[in-house]
């Protein structure tokens, strides 16, 4: 583990975080999850014999050694946890990735702090999953990466359908074009967006795709009608 | 700026380097333009075009089961298989297949979940049509296999 | 009738023999020439530049495409002509028109040989560089007409930089104008022939005289003649990946292939200047190197021996094509096009023809060079940019062409200037 | 895909003015413009030839890639990723293979992992290559293109043998690969990258000390490596900026780190260190390749994975290094044969948000060379 941390190298000119030693090597806890492959040690490897699987395909196999969410023990999540409560609803590792969920209020907070004072200076990604069945729709995803630490954590938050999440622009300037498809795809507001409008379907387009009430043949179905005049064939 | 690179720049030696290049790719046996129907480009073996079905050279009979795993498995849903089961042997057979090529994208998922290497994507991949109709092809179009085209001027 | 023939006897231009019938005649020759080469020069650059791309070219229409030019024109002239309802009508009409007049009037005073030019004004160097500065009004004229963006900026590129670099090429012209003055005459001509005829009298050509200043002198006039005709990698007018097609984006089908014969058209003309002004105009090479009897006559047999090589090439072509049904037509017609050149070399062989038509093979081979190396330098360069464009004009080749301008002047005047100075010392 | 706001910025008309007194000019490139690669729509704002602003339109291309993955089963949708980075559909292939796998913590097979290492160094030498090509001819240089698609061909032909097809490959399946590898592949392989070689210094020859390349491409473009970072760019393009940063090396995955290899970056980050980044990243990918073939080790080819796929509950992000960039994808199990939902997180998506900081005050020409030197694919871009 200590290798890949030093292949990686110190990200920006002038930023030799001392982290960067120290973050991989001291806690054991911290340091797997910048293993991809790795299994978490509590959950043995499940291809190891799935002996009975493949042979059966209806049947659904055999799953007993999935990996589970393990709890997720660190410095971080210690500091954040003391700071914020239960405001951070979990914190766990699944298969060698860690997530935190946090309140949708402090949600901003935490990017903040993960940004500055963790050197978690890259937004790898932004998106959301929606849950229709819950009452909190909406689950919007961070995943943050740590040049220094060569860390990669997710940040989850959920919210209301119709509620807002605060931006990020401000702390990633990539933010702006994620936050955006999230909006279009999922109409997930994001207040403090400098220009939230549709980027990849068109303005006049109604609806949002992603959402699991959106059928796929409905927005067709739909144009068809109206500008060809005839019942789609679909 | 020492002398060599600016002796270099003034003689222009780098533009003289690029132009060798095009001037030395002018060799007739660097062309590589296949004159397409002219020539006949090389297909690999292993290549996924039209799609076959495959019958038992000896009788005559298709290799198709009926099972519908195909079906099942192509992502685009253009495969339909219709099978009834023999009142005699108890053996399922297939009555009808049908296969959209026109919406096919060749990845070959259907040839990989055949049991019987029936159906296949065969080396053919000369499938353009004026129109859409002919694109579905049903069993006989599938058993016949493709039709090479003949091109004439 | 008789004076008419009596022409024929002579040795001058028509121009100077003052028949408006033959300097029509020559008119007609020479465009209806001009336009075949450029035909011929779209078939040629296809091919030269799909060789060095390491591809075939053209090679449907006729054997190896020959016949592309001639499917092209009718395709152009068949396509629906597209007049943009936001342009403005007339000087959209006129500015194809305009490029292509001006194009061919440089032609007028091209001395093709010692007598094949319609005239020989004794100004004809300055002709061509005001004739030519003025295509450039056809371009903004096209650019701004057209009401749109890309053809404008087109055209306002174009401006600039033909203007720019007007100013370097006349310094460069002026110059070999001023070599011809340098001789024991001291007289001086700006009329093209007689340029020529200065280099024949110093026994070189000018870009080899007072080396390296000929030839630097050359070099700007060659840089900056691709400029002024817009070819890459000066061809921002035009660029293709940043302007679409530049100035004509909006133009197609008849008023397009004007341009394309236009831009062509300026090609040739402009490379004939430089071939004129600097190598020798229709001069053969090597004139007191390797002159005498057997000498001339080894160099008249030189346009026979070209195409007899080029006829060999057909038909060693045609013999190779591919026997297949399918290629019959195309083999066929080569052998016929191999034996059609065979008949112009075996004519060119002829004692009476290959005097007269020496001059202008040699004057049509070194402009041929130049169609290459603009074809070369289309396959291997990648573009200027803009200011970049303006910084080689302005920054590089206008001071050293001043330099040059300068030197030769001075290295001219040596003798006198010694001969000052010594007076001054005494 | 509008661009009202950026229209409402246009300065208002005073009394009196005519728009011949407005120094500023919209110009509308694509999405059908030779050179935005596809169906990207740039609006420019101008003066004169001065770049004051750009707003990318995007979504022509859009296919709602991750709608329909949501339903297909885990299997199924591995074709549709090649349609994604249709330059690259190998490295699209892999990343979504490897992120299905952690999700069903298979195990893939040593011999799958160094074919799959070869297959995707493969691509990314023909995806760099296209880049080369497409990127000299939008600064001017018509003929690399046809020399970098010549090799590229050579490419395609080890594809097309490998896994039946040039493109599109869908070369790998969750668990390993379908194709083992045919005969003579390593043979062939070799003789490839032997070949390539001379070739990337003919291409050198022709571009890196030309001295319009050279202007065309230095000091243009720029981007430091705190606005890298910022922006999210990923792969050469944060490389060329100075940020010594690859997952390959990073956080390997797929055996990469049983090889050696390099990590070429710039120093000032404009177009032409990314250039020199791709190219050294060619031959790095040359060497990756030579590795991998001699050490190809015997063995089966897939892991053991159930034919119906029923990942547990629970979700992934896994991402890979493609030749663009980081190319993740985050997917959530619900348990059933469909993905509950699959995100992919695009490189050229957020490469091209860099565009705007790159090519302000710059001009126009130089908007071409940057669209460039970003490589995006509009496949990719749009989903």
């Amino acid at each position: 583990m200590p290798d890949e941390t030093k292949d990686s190298q110190s990200p920006a000119p002038g930023q030799e975080s001392p982290k960067a030693a120290s973050g991989a090597g001291s806690s054991p806890a911290e340091s797997t999850p910048a293993a991809p492959a790795a299994p978490v040690p509590a959950a043995p490897p499940v291809a190891a014999k799935p002996a009975p699987a493949p042979a059966a395909a209806p049947k659904p196999p055999a799953r007993p050694a999935a990996p589970t969410p393990q709890p997720w023990e660190c410095e971080l999540t210690a500091q954040l946890k003391q700071t914020y409560g239960s405001g951070i609803r979990e914190a766990v590792t699944y298969v060698g990735q860690p997530y935190l969920v946090v309140d949708k209020s402090i949600a901003h907070d935490i990017l903040r702090f993960m940004r500055d004072d963790e050197k978690f200076d890259y937004l790898v990604d932004l998106t959301c999953v929606h849950y229709p069945a819950r009452e909190e729709q909406f689950e919007v995803v961070w995943i943050l990466y740590s040049f220094s630490q060569n860390i990669r954590i997710r940040v989850k938050t959920c919210i209301k359908d119709g509620e807002d999440v605060q931006s990020v622009c401000s702390l990633w300037t990539t933010a702006n074009w994620l936050e955006r498809e999230a909006y279009d795809m999922f109409g997930v507001k994001f207040a403090g967006h400098p220009d939230l409008r549709r980027i990849l379907l068109p303005e006049d387009w109604s609806g949002f795709p992603l959402r699991k009430d959106h059928g796929i043949l409905q927005q067709d179905t739909e144009w068809v009608h109206k500008n060809l005049g005839i019942e789609s064939a679909q | 700026m020492s002398v060599a690179p600016l002796l270099r720049k003034i003689f222009l030696v780098d533009l003289i380097k690029g132009l060798s290049v095009t001037f030395r790719s002018q060799h007739p046996n660097e062309l590589i333009t296949e004159q397409y129907p002219l020539e006949r480009p090389w297909i690999a073996e292993r290549y996924r075009g039209q799609p076959r079905m495959a019958v038992n050279p000896d009788t005559g009979e298709s290799l198709c089961n009926g099972c519908g795993a195909c079906a099942l498995a192509c992502p685009e849903k253009l495969i339909t298989v219709t099978s009834d089961r023999d009142p005699v042997t108890k053996k399922k057979y297939m009555t009808s297949y049908t296969y959209d090529v026109s919406r096919c994208m060749f990845c070959g998922l259907c040839q990989e979940s055949c049991p019987t290497d029936c159906i296949e994507l065969s080396q053919d991949y000369e499938m353009a049509l004026y129109s859409r109709e002919g694109m579905t092809l049903d069993r006989v179009r599938l058993e016949k296999g493709p039709e090479p085209t003949e091109y004439a001027r | 009738m008789r004076p008419f023939l009596d022409y024929l006897h002579s040795n001058v231009t028509p121009g100077e023999y003052g028949s408006y019938l033959w300097a029509v005649i020559y008119i007609l020759i020479i465009f209806a020439v001009a336009s075949v080469a450029v035909m011929l020069m779209t078939w040629l650059e296809r091919k030269i530049l799909a060789h060095m791309q390491v591809r075939l070219g053209p090679m449907r229409v006729g054997p190896h495409g020959l016949l592309q030019p001639i499917a092209d024109a009718l395709k152009l002239l068949t396509k629906e002509d597209i007049l943009p309802d936001e342009a403005d009508k007339m000087v959209f009409w006129f500015a194809p028109v305009w490029v292509m007049m001006i194009a061919f009037l440089n032609y007028v005073v091209l001395p093709f040989g010692r007598t094949h030019a319609v005239t020989d004004m004794n100004i004809g160097i300055l002709f061509v560089l005001g004739v030519s500065s003025l295509s450039v009004l056809g371009v903004i004229m096209a650019g701004w007409s057209s009401n749109s963006h890309y053809p404008l900026m087109g055209a306002l590129r174009s401006s600039a930089q033909m203007v720019s670099y007007e100013v370097a090429m006349g310094l460069a012209i002026v110059s070999a104008v001023l070599m011809t003055s340098l001789n024991s005459t001291g007289t001086g001509t700006l009329s093209m022939i007689g340029i020529v005829e200065a280099q024949k009298a110093a026994g070189r050509w000018y870009i080899f005289s007072m080396f390296p200043l000929g030839l630097i002198a050359f070099l700007i006039f060659a840089i900056a003649m691709i400029a002024e005709t817009n070819r890459a990698p000066f061809d921002l007018p035009e660029a293709e990946s940043e302007l679409v097609a530049g100035f004509h984006t909006e133009y197609s089908g008849f008023r397009w292939s004007l341009f394309f014969l236009a831009e062509y058209a300026a090609m040739i003309g402009i490379s004939s200047v430089a071939v004129t002004l600097w190598l020798g105009g229709y001069l053969r090479p090597f004139p007191n190197l390797l002159s005498g009897h057997s000498w001339d006559l080894a160099f008249s047999l030189f346009p026979g021996l070209v195409f007899t090589g080029m006829a060999l090439m057909c038909l060693i072509g045609a013999a190779r094509m591919p026997k297949i049904p399918q290629m019959k037509v195309q083999t066929i017609g080569l052998w016929l096009f191999g034996a059609v050149i065979a008949l112009i070399a075996a004519v060119l062989f002829l004692p009476g023809v290959r005097e007269r038509v020496q001059d202008i093979f040699w004057f049509a081979a070194k402009v041929a060079v130049f169609m290459y190396l603009y074809i070369w330098y289309r396959g291997t360069f990648p573009r200027y940019r803009f200011d970049q464009l303006m910084n080689l004009g302005w920054k590089v080749l206008l001071p050293i062409s001043l330099a040059v301008l300068i030197l030769t002047a001075l290295v001219g005047i040596r003798q006198d200037l010694s001969t000052v100075l010594m007076g001054v010392l005494r | 895909m509008s661009n009202s706001n950026f229209y409402d910025d246009a300065p208002v008309e005073a009394p009196g003015k005519t728009f011949l007194d407005s120094t500023e000019m919209v110009l509308n490139m694509g999405p059908q413009h030779p050179s935005t690669h596809g169906v990207l729509r740039v609006i420019l704002k101008l003066d004169g030839e001065k770049v004051l602003g750009t707003e990318c339109v995007i979504g022509y291309l859009h296919r709602g890639v991750e709608k329909i993955a949501e339903n297909r089963t885990y299997a199924q949708f591995n074709p549709y990723v090649d349609r994604m980075d249709y330059v690259a559909a190998v490295s699209n292939g892999l990343g979504y293979c490897g992120a299905v796998e952690k999700l069903i913590s298979a195990e893939v097979p040593k011999r799958a992992e160094y074919l799959r290492v070869i297959l995707t160094e493969l691509n990314r030498l023909a995806s760099h290559q296209v880049w080369l090509g497409t990127h000299a001819l939008d600064i001017g240089a018509i003929t690399p293109l046809f020399y970098t698609f010549r090799e590229r061909e050579e490419i395609l032909k080890i594809f097309e043998k490998y896994c039946g097809a040039r493109l599109t490959t869908h070369a790998f399946r969750i668990g390993g690969c379908q194709y083992d590898a045919y005969e003579g592949f390593d043979r062939e392989v070799l003789a490839f990258c032997d070949a390539q070689d001379p070739r990337l210094d003919e291409y050198e020859e022709l571009l890196t000390t030309n001295r319009i390349w050279l202007e065309r491409t230095k000091g243009v473009g720029i981007l430091s490596a705190e606005d890298a970072i910022a922006l999210g760019v990923t792969g050469p393009v944060l490389r060329g900026s100075g940020v010594r940063w690859d997952l390959r090396k990073a956080q390997p995955y797929c055996s990469y780190k049983d090889f050696d290899f390099e990590i070429p970056i710039g120093l000032s980050g404009d177009t032409f260190d990314r250039y020199v980044v791709r190219i050294q990243e060619m031959r790095q990918s040359l060497r990756i390749i030579r590795q991998a073939v001699a050490g190809l080790p015997e063995g089966p080819i897939m892991a053991k994975v159930p034919k119906v796929l029923k990942p547990p509950v629970g979700e992934i992000y896994h991402s890979i290094e493609a030749p663009k960039g980081e190319l993740g994808y985050f997917i959530v199990s619900d348990g059933s044969t469909q993905p509950y939902r699959v995100r992919v997180r695009p490189p050229s998506f957020v490469n091209l948000q860099a565009l705007d900081i790159m090519v302000r005050g710059r001009l126009v020409a130089d908007v071409v060379a940057v669209i460039g030197t970003l490589d995006i694919v509009l496949g990719e871009v749009d989903r």
